[in-house]
């Protein structure tokens, strides 16, 4: 933090952390921020079981036959990876987290426009999450994470329908979030800021809930028929008793894959964040960056039979769903170069925040890139179900979306805690992130190439020297993960007071105190500054030249 | 639940909370329209691969039971909005009883969906449970009629379901404007629950002619 | 340790050779762009380094030529993977017409393969090199998935109706072929070997190796008794349905005034689902076999139906148009 | 939404006399076998009356006439995305015979 002016630092009297205490102060809160740390334990929670699978995964692949497990309890691994991983880590990790603590300070508002709602939606994902807890335990879940029929529906011994009943449930915790989000920014903003001065991060959450509201309902009815169809015998999606297992994959990817959406927007909109904070001047094509947000999540929902090229679709139907797959990168691609065109002429520091967001950069560009091969029909051929496909969407969720919610989590920490963490270990942990995962899933790519297919607890012996490589990356990896795990709470009670606005950065939530107090501003602000501007912004300490730096960027 | 058009702490004017509601409400009706979506494309495509079972099928439901269900529940949505309209108009007497009225006749409606079920029982058309489209049925003709008789009950049901807690919210609603808690300035759950009736009566208005009327003639 | 990691599997169909230069394609452009994003991020990155802590930025705020640009060219670039892509797809999804045909079916966990002959293996599939061969895929319980990586080809076995996939050898050899689509527990052992031979080669094996007690054409015939289908399906044209005489891959008129080829797919159909095509002049009066057949029986009795597209029509054919000329 | 809109109760009325109408309209037109002049004439005709009752009860009956911009977006949206799912889906069954 070699940026901070040397004044001393000191923690606000009373904030939102000492305001109330007891178990029940946190239990029957609606402050938004005290919700979204309640988010932060049970998303890590979820985060740490899913990593443990996938630590065993990992370990099972590193010879042909499989080190670890039976095919059973390996089919139950990925199984249960994903589930936990996707439905309660990825999806509610930054809006119901990050986003959740900062929507409304970002907007200048006291709270989210139903604040009881909000609380509901964590204990609704507790209870979701009780029940996966409880399939987990209770033999398991063999589906896969995408819960194909008749599969799920008919044929697999495991504890299919808790588990099915708790993502069902799940879904309304994430419908209520998303409700709570658009109220919130069309009716809670403080006086001056308009939707073009709403921080980008805002708007990826915006967009964020469009699909969260409009997708989740469908995969929770999707859920509810086929756990029906479990218990009762009933045919929707069983071919035998007249139904189409089609269908279900239509249903369920018409949700699904605008959540791979859900997961990298808020990761976007994080970085969007924080380029502009350590280039230190305003973000490069703003009204694209936030039209792209709205894009993809609005063109994403015309997509998701990419996922079935193979299925014995049509050829019509393959045709247009890859063709608006192709034009769904774009916004994607228009964000990439606008966050790089942001760091011309900037005046760049290496702060940590920074590193993440360069390396999602890095990641995302591979993740999406590859995105571009299995959108075209040909090779998807080849590549579908392959380890090509784990590899691409492991770069955009955790290369992208964890990426983006860890170097979020670091850059709002001094915000959400008051104190900073240990910079040099956290650049240390944030490289050594960014060579392991790239070490664990580069190989993937080309043993998807080469034809390995994905779920399989066993390989052919001419996989193996690549499996090898990708289970050692995911040690380090692992090594990667703790770290923070481990500085972040150290920093809670030792780090260094933070002040308001360490970096200094322009966003709203930078003008109160540091933690901020439960009704997050002492008064209303108004706001009178465009976003991310900062030479029109002396409040911030900084040396601005005002005019003449203009005729500087000109020369 | 609250009081009587308390301003909560988050918003800034009584203008404000009120819109906030008001959006919200919609925008959970959004949701729920997807919700029901996902049946209806069940159906959709169930219909289209097997029209003339579904028309078999269709016909053993009774299309009185189901129209006079109609005209119930579309009367319970006018007296619904007769209720909004007392509440704005500060007729409290009134609003009591239009609201009354719209739990009465959704509690009709209710009563003659029960009747309707315990036919299927009778019939051992309930899906899953001893199902026997007719007496020495292939069991092909069994498994796709089964099919249709999934989608009525769980189109249908869930309909109900939303209907038993649309009364209950009712049975509160009443007990608040017995207090005469609702004014013309505060009317906001009134209105939101209405819109929450009127959406339930709209999903009504597709089952009847999807699951009733097909090739009555 | 390079030369064990070989970058693509062996190339050894028609569709090989075609789906690695689009891989090829889209890799050079894919690596042009993240190069040069790269490149352009670590030059910014040390050429704008803070070099004092109150320093700012140059406020730039955009560049509208610049977002035209790059939303146009990556969107020309993507039309031409689009456009490359969709050819090489329309071609897999559309088969050859005089194919090899050859029943695969999908069952946890094993894959039953039958020749045209009849001959039957088991997690083995032999074919000629040089012919275009076509697989009809089906499944008797989940979802499965037969794929080749060395023939870059691949299709779900859905259960419930056909998929087809075709490829054409192109280099003797053993490849491996795999289930791709998760189905369970032993998913992983659902696999086996393509043999592919030289013709002749296949031809001496398909008949050195046949097998007459398992012929399809027996069972499906035998099938055809038992079910009864013998008493509405007479060979004259005289019962309550149409004969089955010639029908095999002619075309069908239906009640509707629609025809349609007798296919597998279409044999298939009739049997599970007869209500869904009647044919022209019949009453819909036959009853659905669906759950009262394996996929391997339906095959018999398409086999022996395929057996019967020799035998004459009959006159009163109803649906059965086998030529243009006869109403 | 800053004048509140009070819709009298004639309309309400007069919208429930055209739902009842049309009720009796679906009911009777089912009776008849209109598939004879077009296949599927019986469906479009059942659904164009639900769609007419369904609209007019959140026009009138939900104050969607008189609601701000942002709330009939909202109901454009939900249709919206209903029908992407219903079409896109059917897209692919509907076209299967072609290839």
């Amino acid at each position: 933090m070699s940026t901070t002016p040397a004044a001393v630092n000191q923690m606000p009297r009373e904030h939102y952390l000492n305001a109330t205490y007891g178990i029940r102060s946190w239990l029957l809160t609606t402050d938004h921020k005290r919700i979204a740390l309640l988010y932060l334990a049970s998303v890590t929670f979820f985060f740490f079981i899913g990593g443990a699978f996938a630590t065993m995964i990992r370990i099972h692949l590193l010879t042909p036959k499989g080190l670890l497990v039976t095919p059973e309890t390996y089919n139950k691994l990925f199984t249960m990876h994903g589930v936990a991983m996707i439905f309660f880590f990825l999806i509610p990790s930054i809006p119901a987290v990050l986003g959740n603590f900062l929507l409304p300070i970002m907007i200048g508002a006291k709270d989210l426009a139903f604040p009881k709602i909000n609380l509901l939606s964590w204990y609704i994902y507790l209870v979701g999450g009780c029940f996966v807890l409880y399939s987990f335990s209770t033999g398991g879940l063999d589906t896969g994470w995408t819960f194909y029929t008749p599969l799920s529906s008919v044929y697999s011994n495991s504890a299919v329908t808790p588990a099915v009943l708790g993502v069902f449930i799940n879904g309304f915790s994430s419908i209520l979030t998303g409700l709570n989000f658009i109220v919130t920014v069309h009716t809670m903003r403080a006086p001056g800021m308009t939707w073009f001065r709403l921080p980008l991060f805002v708007w990826a959450q915006y967009a964020t809930s469009i699909i969260f509201i409009l997708g989740t309902p469908v995969i929770a009815i999707t859920l509810l028929l086929a756990g029906m169809e479990r218990m009762f015998h009933l045919g929707f999606f069983n071919p035998q008793l007249g139904g189409d297992p089609i269908l279900f994959q239509h249903l369920f990817w018409f949700y699904s894959h605008p959540a791979v959406y859900i997961m990298i927007l808020p990761a976007m909109g994080v970085i969007s964040e924080i380029i502009p904070t350590f280039a230190r001047k305003p973000i490069f094509g703003y009204s694209f960056i936030a039209g792209s947000s709205i894009a993809i999540a609005v063109i994403g929902f015309f997509v998701w039979a990419h996922h079935m090229f193979l299925t014995g679709e049509s050829t019509y139907a393959a045709l247009t769903f890859s063709l608006l797959s192709y034009l769904v990168a774009i916004p994607s691609a228009v964000k990439v170069f606008n966050w790089a065109s942001t760091l011309y002429k900037g005046s760049i520091s290496y702060d940590t925040p920074m590193l993440y967001a360069l390396g999602f950069i890095g990641l995302f560009l591979i993740g999406g890139l590859t995105g571009l091969f299995l959108a075209c029909l040909g090779l998807d051929i080849h590549l579908h179900d392959t380890y090509f496909v784990i590899a691409h969407f492991h770069y955009i969720m955790v290369g992208g979306a964890v990426m983006g919610y860890v170097g979020g989590l670091h850059y709002w920490w001094p915000k959400i805690t008051g104190k900073l963490y240990p910079e040099f270990l956290a650049r240390v942990a944030a490289v050594t992130l960014f060579l392991g995962f790239n070490l664990t899933f580069f190989p993937q790519f080309i043993l998807g190439y080469l034809g390995m297919p994905r779920r399989y607890a066993s390989y052919p012996p001419e996989f193996q020297v690549l499996n090898v490589m990708s289970t050692a990356g995911a040690s380090i990896l692992a090594l990667g993960y703790l770290l923070p795990m481990i500085y972040l709470t150290w920093s809670m009670r030792y780090g260094a007071v933070a002040g308001p606005n360490p970096w200094p950065a322009t966003g709203l939530e930078w003008q109160t105190a540091s933690p901020p107090l439960t009704e997050n501003f002492d008064v209303t602000p108004e706001v009178t500054w465009e976003p991310y501007d900062f030479d029109n912004r002396p409040d911030l300490g900084l040396d601005v030249k005002g005019a003449p730096s203009l005729a500087h960027g000109t020369d | 639940m609250h009081r009587t058009g308390e301003l909560y702490e988050q918003y800034r004017t009584m203008e404000q909370q009120r819109e906030t509601a008001s959006l919200g409400m919609w925008i959970f009706l959004s949701t729920e329209v997807l919700f029901f979506g996902g049946l209806f494309m069940t159906y959709t495509l169930n219909r289209s691969t097997y029209p003339d079972i579904f028309s078999e099928a269709s016909k053993t439901i009774k299309l009185s039971w189901g129209a006079i269900n109609t005209v119930v529940l579309i009367g319970s949505s006018l007296t619904m909005a007769m209720a909004v309209w007392a509440s704005q108009a500060g007729r409290k007497k009134a609003l009591t009883w239009f609201l009354i009225a719209t739990l009465v006749l959704g509690t009709v409606f209710l009563g003659i969906k029960s009747i309707e079920y315990h036919d299927k029982y009778v019939e051992h058309h309930i899906p899953g449970w001893n199902f026997q489209f007719e007496p020495g049925a292939d069991a092909a003709t069994n498994a796709h009629t089964q099919l249709f008789f999934s989608l009525y009950f769980g189109m249908t049901g869930l309909h109900a379901l939303h209907m038993i807690i649309g009364a209950g919210l009712l049975i509160w609603l009443v007990k608040e404007s017995v207090k005469g808690r609702f004014t013309p300035e505060y009317n906001t759950p009134v209105e939101n629950i209405g819109l929450y009736w009127h959406f339930v009566d709209i999903v009504w208005i597709f089952l009847f002619p999807l699951l009733y009327l097909i090739d009555r003639h | 340790m390079q030369s064990e990691i070989p970058l693509y599997p062996e190339q050894a169909s028609n569709f090989a050779a075609n789906v690695d230069a689009l891989m090829v394609y889209i890799t050079l452009i894919c690596v042009f762009f993240a190069v040069a994003v790269t490149a352009a991020i670590i030059f910014f990155f040390f050429k704008y380094r803070r070099k004092d802590p109150a320093e700012v930025g140059v406020p730039i705020h955009g560049d509208m030529r610049l977002e035209t640009a790059w939303i146009a060219v990556p969107l020309f670039l993507a039309l031409t993977m689009f456009g490359w892509g969709a050819v090489v797809y329309v071609d897999y999804r559309r088969a050859p017409l005089d194919t090899l045909d050859i029943y695969v079916i999908g069952k946890q966990w094993m894959w039953k393969v039958q020749q045209p002959t009849g001959l039957r293996e088991i997690n083995e599939l032999h074919v000629p090199v040089g012919r275009d061969v076509k697989l009809i895929l089906a499944s008797e319980d989940v979802i499965h998935d037969f794929s080749v990586p060395a023939f870059r080809v691949k299709m779900d076995v859905v259960p419930g109706h056909y998929n087809t996939m075709w490829f054409r050898p192109t280099k003797a050899g053993r490849y491996h072929f795999f289930c791709q689509q998760y189905c369970g527990t032993n998913h992983a052992i659902m696999g086996g070997w393509v043999t592919v031979m030289e013709p002749t080669e296949y031809s001496a094996w398909l008949s050195g190796s046949s097998d007459a007690s398992a012929n399809p054409i027996v069972a499906g015939e035998k099938l055809f008794v038992e079910k009864a289908c013998t008493t509405c399906h007479l060979s004259n044209g005289t019962g309550r349905a149409p004969s089955l005489n010639g029908l095999y891959g002619g075309n069908v008129l239906l009640a509707d005034g629609s025809t349609v080829t007798a296919d597998d797919a279409y044999v298939r159909e009739s049997i599970l689902n007869p209500q869904a095509k009647i044919v022209a002049g019949y009453q819909p009066l036959m009853p659905s076999f669906q759950g009262q057949l394996t996929e391997e029986q339906i095959i018999d009795l398409t086999s022996y139906i395929k057996s019967l597209q020799s035998q004459p029509a009959p006159a009163k054919g109803g649906g059965v148009a086998p030529s243009m000329g006869k109403k | 939404m800053s004048e509140h809109h009070i819709v009298s109760p004639k309309i309400y009325f007069t919208i429930f006399g055209i739902l009842m109408i049309c009720t009796f309209l679906t009911v009777a037109a089912a009776e008849v076998d209109l598939n004879r002049y077009f296949s599927g004439l019986n469906i479009i005709v059942a659904l164009t009356i639900a769609v007419f009752k369904a609209s007019l009860v959140v026009l009138f009956f939900m104050h969607g006439k008189y609601s701000p911009k942002r709330t009939q977006l909202v109901i454009i949206a939900s249709v919206f995305w209903l029908a992407i799912m219903l079409f896109m889906t059917m897209s692919d069954y509907v076209t299967r015979p072609w290839s």
